[in-house]
């Protein structure tokens, strides 16, 4: 499946569509990190609109990309994330490390 | 309490096949009319009970996962997800949020998605038998079903 | 030739079932990557086989139906739909597009159809015992799966 | 699962949605005969534009719905068939029967 990953300015946007399972994971994480170390860019952009399932899985992914954001001096903010999504990012903590863009939730939830 | 409807799945630990055992139980939930909020949460549930039997019950090799979703009359649930894995030396430890014994980038957050998604979480395991893990969500009654 | 992947469901022979059937088989079969048409075509067949098994095999009872669909190396799916119900009598003509023993409004095209939707079809049944239908299918290799 | 019938001048058409299976009919059923016996149409048309999935069942479906017609001296139309139905279609000669609108055919198969 096709992960349509943007370069503008000084930030990385990664498009992230479908399901993000265990299976899936693997690929989606070895091309966002071909990105990251090729650009090194100082924000990153992880954009949920099109994902329609994830498990705790995509916790890994995020907290994994978090880290090597951090390693090169940059941030990660997460975006545009479904109430199911955030439910499962908020048993992770991951408003904690602030990842959670503000606002940045479709539909009504919060 | 007996139930109404039962089905079986049983597959290989393939990776590949997470999808299709979330689906499968969804599709046969979907009979009860769940809401849409409710359908995800069994599938990511779901989803969370099969990637451990294929990343830690069989890691390497190929065992089998067998799943029972079975609906009773008042709206209840429950899946069975079984493995003859290598077993949980301690249950305890394993269900804490954020433990994992695995490498990579598990987040160990599968045991808490299951309790926090579902009603009723219990897990059975015995070391080098295998694990089995049962959970049970009451649906919200519709008025026209 | 041994499959590379292989699952099996079972369920009782309820008719809010079947929708949970097709859409398992065809949740399994996603991941050859099938286009749209095969897969409606290979969830048209199962509705089909599985409609007889609830409607002709088990008739007022209810009894098990048990699926297994097996994935080849060569890219060919297998699809098993069994029951332990009445048994067909004579196949050939129950194959006969057309014909139909049921009352109500079966059209008797369910093998009529699984034939053309499928590449092949064999039917085995023992009266008393029960049917077994194997469908096969080749689906078109995908240059990027 | 709801069923639109809409009444208007000679005719009688009936929305038909989502999966059309064994499970489903004996309801659609019930409801298109009510219908008939209540209006007793001169026109009966069969709007499968919302319809998913369907197998044999709709066979039945709307070839008891053509003998329902000819008892009361009425025509039945099929519309809004899509590729797949219009297999399902074919192989049971309803062609020959005329009941399929001719141009009604969505998308592009034919
Ligand atoms: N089916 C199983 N077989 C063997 N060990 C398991 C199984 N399920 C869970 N475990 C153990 O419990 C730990 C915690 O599981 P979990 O909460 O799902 O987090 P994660 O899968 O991210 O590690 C795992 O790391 C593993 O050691
Ligand atoms: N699983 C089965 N068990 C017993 N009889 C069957 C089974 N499948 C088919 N049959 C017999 O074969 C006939 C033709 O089946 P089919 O072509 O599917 O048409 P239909 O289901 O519309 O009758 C049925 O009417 C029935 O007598």
């Amino acid at each position: 499946m096709d992960l349509k990953i943007e370069s503008k300015d000084n930030a990385v946007t990664v498009y992230l569509t479908g399901e993000i399972d265990h299976h899936r994971a693997a690929d989606i994480r070895e091309k966002i990190d071909m990105a990251i170390e090729r650009i090194r860019p100082p924000m990153l952009y992880l954009d949920f609109g099109g994902v329609t399932f994830m498990d705790s899985s995509g916790i890994g992914l995020v907290m994994g990309r978090y880290r090597a954001m951090q390693l090169i001096g940059g941030k990660l903010i997460v975006r545009n994330i479904n109430p199911q999504i955030k439910k499962i990012m908020r048993l992770a903590g991951l408003e904690k490390l602030s990842v959670m863009e503000k606002g940045g939730v479709t539909n009504e939830a919060n | 309490m007996k139930p109404i409807n039962e089905m079986k799945i049983s597959f290989p630990s393939r990776s590949s096949n997470e999808s299709f055992s979330r689906v499968s139980v969804a599709a046969f939930v979907a009979q009860l009319d769940p809401t849409l909020d409710e359908l995800a949460d069994i599938k990511t549930a779901v989803s969370e009970a099969v990637t451990n039997c294929i990343v830690h019950a069989y890691k390497e090799k190929i065992g089998m996962v067998y799943i029972t979703t079975s609906i009773y009359p008042d709206g209840r649930v429950r899946i069975k997800v079984k493995d003859k894995g290598c077993g949980i030396e301690d249950i305890e430890q394993a269900m804490e949020p954020l433990f994992t014994t695995a490498a990579g980038e598990r987040a160990g957050l599968g045991f808490a998605v299951m309790q926090s998604f579902m009603n009723k979480l219990k897990v059975y395991s015995k070391v080098g038998k295998g694990t089995t893990v049962i959970m049970e969500k009451k649906l919200t009654p519709r008025e026209n079903g």
